[in-house]
């Protein structure tokens, strides 16, 4: 399952990029998400998905497999994957996220701006994903556009 | 532990379960009435189909502390005097069952739509059977049975162990 | 399967029970349970309790609430409780005769067995987006009543429906009633459109019209079930209908843009392109069925 | 919608128990909920078992961490493949179709690498289900997830030079056999090149691609298993419709000594194919049994039963069919992919070989070639589901034969009369090498067209067609025949299959008169107490009602080879005539010693001995009497007149019959309906017609089912989303129509008795009968096919598609 984000920050592109280096902080926007551990580019953390009649809590852990941003502010994109499994064995989650920053259109005020685009390729596995017509799979999208709207909302 | 008391097949019983208990599996597990059987975890199948305080309903989709103080009716219960019910007797007649592992539920059904509909359409039968999957008989023969039953006398009446049909 | 182990309370009044919900951490509200129990017992779900509302009298029964009230419209209101069983609404002659839409959306409401055990408040409040009410709630325009620890609040079913499995319910409240006015004159239909009968709706449509002189439609409303996270009404096509002669012709013209604004999901019983279409079919037939037979 | 009787036929005047509609013996326990179930049985102490599923398609298991399971409440054991290695044996292939087949090892519980979602990784022990599912949630299992192979064509294609996925990396490819047939070579028929080098110079060519999808067999009651290892046996419950099988497997693969494993298959609650296993869930139970010395139990969910229990069908079809411009067919070339899942099932690799020899279906096909492969994937093993093999041959060649007949522009009924063998031609002998016994095919489809009104239809079609009808008809078509009766033992074994086709039957003759029957044919709702009662009655001249069948366990009837492929009553059945037979024969020398007779002067009738002009008799209940008490009879013969026989045919069976399906296609919608199914069956003779009536009708809904509706689907992961009874839709009353369902019959020359065989024939002619109907319904938007299942959505984007191009 392949979802696109895309909107735009107030901020140059280093800036954005140093911002979505912060784990801890994105995790954040995430609701449940907590990080535990940090170390380099490696974490460690769980995520408890809870709507409607769903409450699914996957623990696991991550890494930016590629961080890269050009010198000249042109771009940047990070690969951040990880992966986990539901605390009752019910289920397993894995996801790789890729993040795209150009130089968006100056700002009205002529300060700077990045187009932020999200490609996740998200994977539920296990028996949560086997039943009720894709219901997790829902939940997923949902809980993940939640997520963009929240980190869309915290960088502008 | 939840303290529950009912009536199953005309016998009060009481018990302590825990809250999670299936009726289903209380039925089965604990009272011993294996005639009701679970055929999936979506309510999807209906072989497990009782009659609750009168109405046909799903017991693996029912807890069973849900069922305390009300009347519980298994197709144990169905027969009365020794006699088959009208519709266990119409499946008998038109060959109805197969493997006979929906049968317990789909009767219960057939038995509360009979009790609602005395006299339905075969359309109507099809639609009030939608809710218990059978695998052997492809239905034809237990339309027909239905059918049938629906011109039997003592079909329409639930039994005296139902609690009264609304 | 059986569900995990969970705490069990059956309080009897309202009160009772938002004060259990304040003081739990993790519970979950049973009504029915037609829909909660599937998901239990599957593990998706593992509540520390589970508060059944099934023992609080009050919460269940159909009663004319007249034509006062916060509810607009003059023809007077019907109030549902929320845990009053879908086959209770069906077998209503004031339902059937007053709210036709909601009479034949409930009459297609997963099986028998489950309409026997299944509440309408607790549909609502699951806000399934597949789920056969909420489409009609909308199209009815309909009120909830939410009772919370600081008393009760109405909410338009149009603000109810928040997203996904989502509503305006919060944690420490509960969904009481379903308050439905009346309009006398308006015709309903009601289009479900599934693979096999006791699936959850591929795409359905509710439709009431009003016809003005017996012959244009004057007003129009539609609910569209499973177009998005949440039950939509189809406004482009309500504005297209208005002054309609209800011909299939001008009517299938207004329907084309039933699925404006909608964001239907790709699934096995269909793709989203496919939905796109079949809305505008389903809205279709359900307005020209509306507009066939008004009350 | 139409309710019709069901044929009455000839034999209902017969004055025998055979023919006879008699009701069900089954029924009262089934009607009454007494029944007994695998899971209704628990021996005092009982444990029992929940199993740790892998949730991925394919990897390694790096560590199983079983120590909060094993602390969790009222857990006895949690145990992994590890720990069980040495003891559970493996599931064996039965039929290894190659003597090169690649097959991989199959453990009951994963040791170290996972081949599919859904295959077991450990197995926690506790003193009730619910602490044993509560704990297997805490199992907390690491694994390092392998490219898996889904697809099947890719799967097919992949090596390890092109870096393709293997199911099996140590396999080194995921092709496990390759299985040729070719007329030319085995002397039957010309070769197929020629013929389609021809067509393609001047004559027709049909090439047309077929996907077979995967199905679920979803038997109503679910899986279940109890073993009890105390006392000297090891006793051994299952709901299987192979106890026999099971139990020579158990012993060949544990080292358990045969003798000491009785397996019994109580009530069952249905199977079509797919409780012909011997599965990862029994044999485990065996094995935690054994190593514990308790009784254990395991009853699967309906969600594990659909993601474990074996699936069916699931091939690529790629089919050339050659014929002159007369419309005569000339030759059909068939290459053909079958999907095994990640494991070579019981059976598994043979279902397409059964295919084999009946794409050539009731025609004269005079040059053929089949030419197959089976492949492994990161999916749930495939195995038998009713039909095995024949409903997907039957399906590319009826609808192949409607492609032809559109081609040509005429009637596909005219184009199948013109290649069909004709019923003065019988025996034929087919380009397949098959030898077909007996047959009308011309009659059987006279019947079932004037009763399904095929000309007023074709006229309401044309009518619909040219209003523009948003509602469309559509006429299917299925002339179909089946080899079945899964028997001959010389042919299976030519074939390499395992084991033989014969069937054994035992009739005790008791003092009191009453008939103790046992059968080797393992029943699970084919009736087999109320139609064998009646064959031995009709042999023995005792009453119905004397009879009693015993089968399912492998104590009480311990030789036996089960129940599949419609064989039960052809070789079954059939065995217990020969032992009635054997009976009468016996008891002969007692009725002759006891009348003072000659032998010679002794007549046997209507269960009666009598010497010759005299109206003095014995019955043979009289004369079971007195050989039990044995105090006077002859010299030189045992005091008993109990037989038993084994039956093993020397042909299969072959029934027919001509299916007509009429739908109605919302062509706005896409939705499909059925308005009217007539078929007329010929299964040879009918020992009772009730039970045949309902083989016929639930085979129907099944075939139906896979053309409208079933279909198990795994994501790109290769997790199965339709893992509930919600999202693999099965049909409801709701959905279905009544069916008019007649027989004829053109008895068999295998048997005694006459009989074909019936349990297969609903499903295998129904499926291109409803396809074959909607694409009718759809030729004039430019529409030549629809994937299986004809889901709206598929209808109305192939509407779509066909009125663009």
């Amino acid at each position: 399952m392949e979802l696109t984000h895309r909107f735009t920050v107030p901020a140059d592109v280093a800036t954005t990029f140093a911002a979505f280096d912060d784990v801890e902080s994105v995790a954040e926007c995430f609701p449940g998400a907590e990080v535990t551990s940090v170390d380099g580019d490696a974490f460690t953390g769980g995520v408890k998905i809870k709507l409607g009649p769903i409450s699914l809590t996957f623990r696991g852990e991550g890494e930016f497999r590629e961080k890269s941003l050009a010198k000249d502010g042109s771009s940047g994109r990070m690969v951040l994957s990880a992966r986990g499994k539901d605390r009752r064995g019910n289920g397993t989650a894995g996801a790789e996220a890729v993040v795209a920053l150009r130089p968006g259109a100056a700002r009205a005020d002529g300060g700077p701006a990045t187009d932020v685009e999200v490609t996740t390729d998200l994977q539920i596995g296990g028996k949560v994903a086997s039943i009720g017509r894709g219901l997790v799979q829902e939940v997923s999208t949902t809980m993940l556009g939640r997520f963009t709207d929240c980190l869309e909302k915290k960088l502008t | 532990m939840t303290r529950i008391e009912l009536t199953v097949d005309g016998a009060k019983v009481s018990d302590d379960v825990e809250p999670r208990l299936l009726l289903v599996q209380y039925l089965r597990e604990r009272l011993g009435k294996t005639g009701t059987v679970i055929g999936c975890d979506t309510a999807s199948c209906g072989a497990c189909t009782v009659h609750l305080d009168g109405h046909s309903v799903k017991s693996c989709n029912v807890l069973a502390v849900q069922a305390d103080g009300a009347e519980v009716t298994t197709v144990e219960g169905l027969a009365t005097d020794g006699a088959l019910h009208p519709v266990q007797e119409a499946f008998h007649e038109y060959h109805a069952l197969q493997c006979g592992f929906c049968t317990p539920g789909m009767i219960m059904q057939a038995a509360d739509l009979l009790a609602e509909n005395p006299a339905p359409t075969e359309e109507q039968i099809r639609q009030g059977l939608e809710g218990n999957l059978c695998r052997c008989t492809g239905y034809h023969n237990i339309v027909r049975a239905v059918q049938h039953a629906a011109g039997t006398p003592g079909t329409t009446a639930a039994p005296a162990a139902d609690g009264g049909a609304a | 399967m059986i569900p995990t182990a969970f705490d069990y309370a059956r309080p009897t009044s309202v009160d009772e029970a938002l004060r259990l919900l304040a003081q739990a951490d993790d519970a979950k509200v049973l009504a029915g349970g037609q829909s909660l129990l599937p998901v239990l017992r599957m593990r998706l779900n593992a509540p520390d309790l589970v508060v059944d509302l099934g023992r609080i009298d009050s919460l269940r029964g159909i009663r004319d609430i007249g034509g006062g009230g916060a509810v607009a419209g003059g023809g007077g209101a019907i109030e549902i409780g929320a845990m009053t069983p879908y086959h209770e609404i069906l077998a209503s002659d004031e339902i059937r005769q007053e709210l036709t839409l909601l009479h034949h959306a409930v009459a297609e409401v997963g099986d028998p067995q489950i309409r026997h055990r299944g509440t309408l408040g607790g549909s609502l409040a699951h806000a399934d987006p597949a789920g056969d009410c909420g489409a009609v709630a909308l199209a009815l325009e309909a009120e909830m009543v939410i009772a919370g620890p600081s008393g009760e609040r109405v909410v338009p079913a149009a603000d109810f429906f928040q997203d996904l499995f989502t509503t305006a319910v919060g944690d420490d409240e509960l969904l009481v009633a379903i308050r439905f006015p009346v309009h006398p004159g308006w015709g309903a239909g009601y289009q479900k459109f599934v693979r096999t009968a006791q699936q959850w709706p591929v795409v359905a449509v509710g439709a009431c019209v009003h016809l003005a002189d017996g012959k244009t439609i004057s007003e129009a409303r539609i609910g569209l079930t499973n177009m998005g996270p949440t039950p939509l009404r189809a406004r482009a096509v309500e504005e297209a209908l208005a002054g309609v002669t209800p011909t299939p012709e001008a009517v299938g013209a207004a329907c084309a843009a039933a699925a404006d604004g909608t964001s239907p999901p790709s699934d096995l019983n269909g793709d989203a392109d496919y939905r796109r279409h079949l809305a505008t079919v389903l809205a279709r037939r359900a307005v020209l069925a509306a507009a066939g037979h008004p009350q | 919608m139409t309710t019709t009787e069901e044929a009455p036929t000839a034999e209902a005047a017969h004055d025998g128990e055979i023919g006879r509609d008699r009701r069900r013996k089954e029924d009262h326990r089934l009607l009454t909920g007494r029944t007994r179930w695998t899971d209704n049985i628990a021996p005092p102490g009982t444990l029992h078992l929940a199993m740790v599923r892998s949730p991925y398609a394919h990897a390694r298991i790096t560590g199983i961490d079983t120590r909060d399971a094993q602390a969790s409440p009222n857990v006895v054991a949690v145990l992994t493949g590890a720990d069980l290695a040495d003891t559970q044996g493996v599931l064996a292939n039965a039929w290894p179709i190659t003597t090169d087949q690649v097959a991989p090892e199959h453990k009951p519980v994963a040791v170290d690498r996972v081949a599919f979602a859904g295959e077991i990784v450990a197995v926690v022990v506790a003193r009730s289900a619910a602490a044993a599912v509560d704990a297997a949630e805490l199992v907390d299992v690491d694994y390092e997830e392998l490219p898996a192979a889904l697809d099947l064509k890719d799967a097919a294609a992949a090596t390890p030079e092109n870096g393709g996925a293997l199911a099996h990396p140590d396999l080194g490819t995921n092709n496990s056999a390759r299985w040729i047939f070719d007329s030319a070579e085995a002397g039957t028929g010309g070769d197929v090149e020629d013929a389609i080098a021809a067509a393609r110079s001047g004559g027709i060519l049909i090439e047309r691609e077929y996907r077979q999808q995967r199905l679920i067999p979803a038997f109503m009651e679910p899986r279940s298993v109890v073993v009890d290892p105390t006392g000297e046996q090891i006793t051994l419950w299952s709901a299987t419709q192979i106890p026999h099988i099971t139990r020579f497997l158990l012993a060949a693969t544990t080292g358990v000594p045969e003798s000491k494993i009785r397996v019994i298959a109580p009530d069952v609650g249905g199977g079509f194919g797919g409780k012909l296993q011997t599965t990862p869930e029994e044999w485990a139970a065996f094995a935690v049994a054994r190593r514990l010395g308790k009784p254990v139990k395991y009853t699967e969910t309906r969600s594990e039963s659909l993601l474990a229990a074996h699936h069916g069908r699931d091939q690529w079809q790629k089919l050339t069919l050659a014929a002159t411009t007369d419309g005569t067919v000339t030759g059909l070339k068939v290459e053909l992919l079958a999907d095994l899942g990640a494991y070579v099932a019981l059976v598994g690799g043979g279902v397409p070989v059964l295919g084999a020899f009946m794409f050539n279906a009731i025609y004269k096909f005079p040059a053929y070639r089949f030419d197959c492969r089976t492949v492994l994937t990161n999916k749930t093993w495939t195995d038998a589901y009713r039909g095995a093999g024949r409903p997907e041959a039957t399906f590319a060649v009826e609808r192949l034969m409607d492609e032809l007949a559109a081609e040509l522009g005429r009637d596909p009924l005219e184009v199948r009369r013109q290649n069909w063998i004709t019923h003065d031609e019988f025996p034929f002998t087919t380009v397949a090498g098959l030898t077909y016994d007996s047959g009308d095919y011309e009659s059987a489809t006279a019947q079932a067209v004037e009763a399904f009104g095929y000309e007023d239809l074709r006229a309401e079609q044309a009518r619909r067609r040219e209003e523009r009808d948003p509602v469309q008809l559509g006429i299917g078509i299925s002339t179909f025949t089946e080899m079945c009766g899964l028997a001959p033992s010389r042919v299976l074994g030519s074939l390499n299959y395992g084991a033989g086709g014969w069937e054994h039957a035992e009739i005790r003759m008791l003092p009191t008169g009453k008939v103790e029957v046992t059968t080797g044919a393992s029943a699970h709702g084919q009736g087999h107490e109320t139609a064998f009662s009646q064959i031995v009655a009709d042999r023995l001249g005792v009453p119905y009602e004397d009879v009693e069948v015993l089968h399912g366990d492998t104590q009480v009837a311990p030789r036996g080879l089960d129940t599949y492929g419609s064989r039960s009553l052809t070789v079954g059945g059939e065995a217990l005539a020969l032992a009635a037979d054997k009976v009468v024969a016996k008891a002969k020398p007692w009725a002759a010693h006891l009348l003072e007779a000659a032998p010679e002067d002794i007549e046997f009738a209507h269960g009666k001995f009598t010497v010759a002009g005299t109206g003095e008799g014995k019955t043979v209940q009289e004369i079971a009497l007195a050989a039990f008490a044995a105090h006077d009879y002859p010299e030189g013969i045992e005091p008993s007149i109990d037989a038993e026989a084994t039956f093993d045919p020397v042909n299969f069976s072959f029934p027919h019959g001509t299916h007509l399906c009429a739908v109605e296609v919302d062509t706005e919608t896409g939705a499909v309906s059925l308005r009217k199914y007539v078929c007329v069956d010929d299964v040879g003779t009918v020992i009772n017609p009730l039970i045949v009536a309902g083989q016929v009708h639930g085979g129907l809904v099944q075939g139906i089912a896979q053309a409208l509706w079933e279909e198990a689907v795994y994501d790109d992961a290769g997790t199965l989303l339709t893992g509930t009874l919600a999202d693999y839709l099965v049909p409801s009353a709701a959905d279905l129509i009544s069916f008019d369902a007649a027989h004829r019959s053109t008895p068999a020359t295998t048997n005694s008795l006459g009989a074909k065989g019936v349990g297969e024939a609903g499903t295998i002619a129904s499926t291109p009968a409803v396809v074959n109907a909607v694409v009718d319904a759809l030729r004039p938007y430019g529409v030549h096919d629809v994937r299986m299942p004809c889901t709206p959505a598929r209808v109305w984007h192939a509407i779509q598609e066909g009125s663009a191009a």
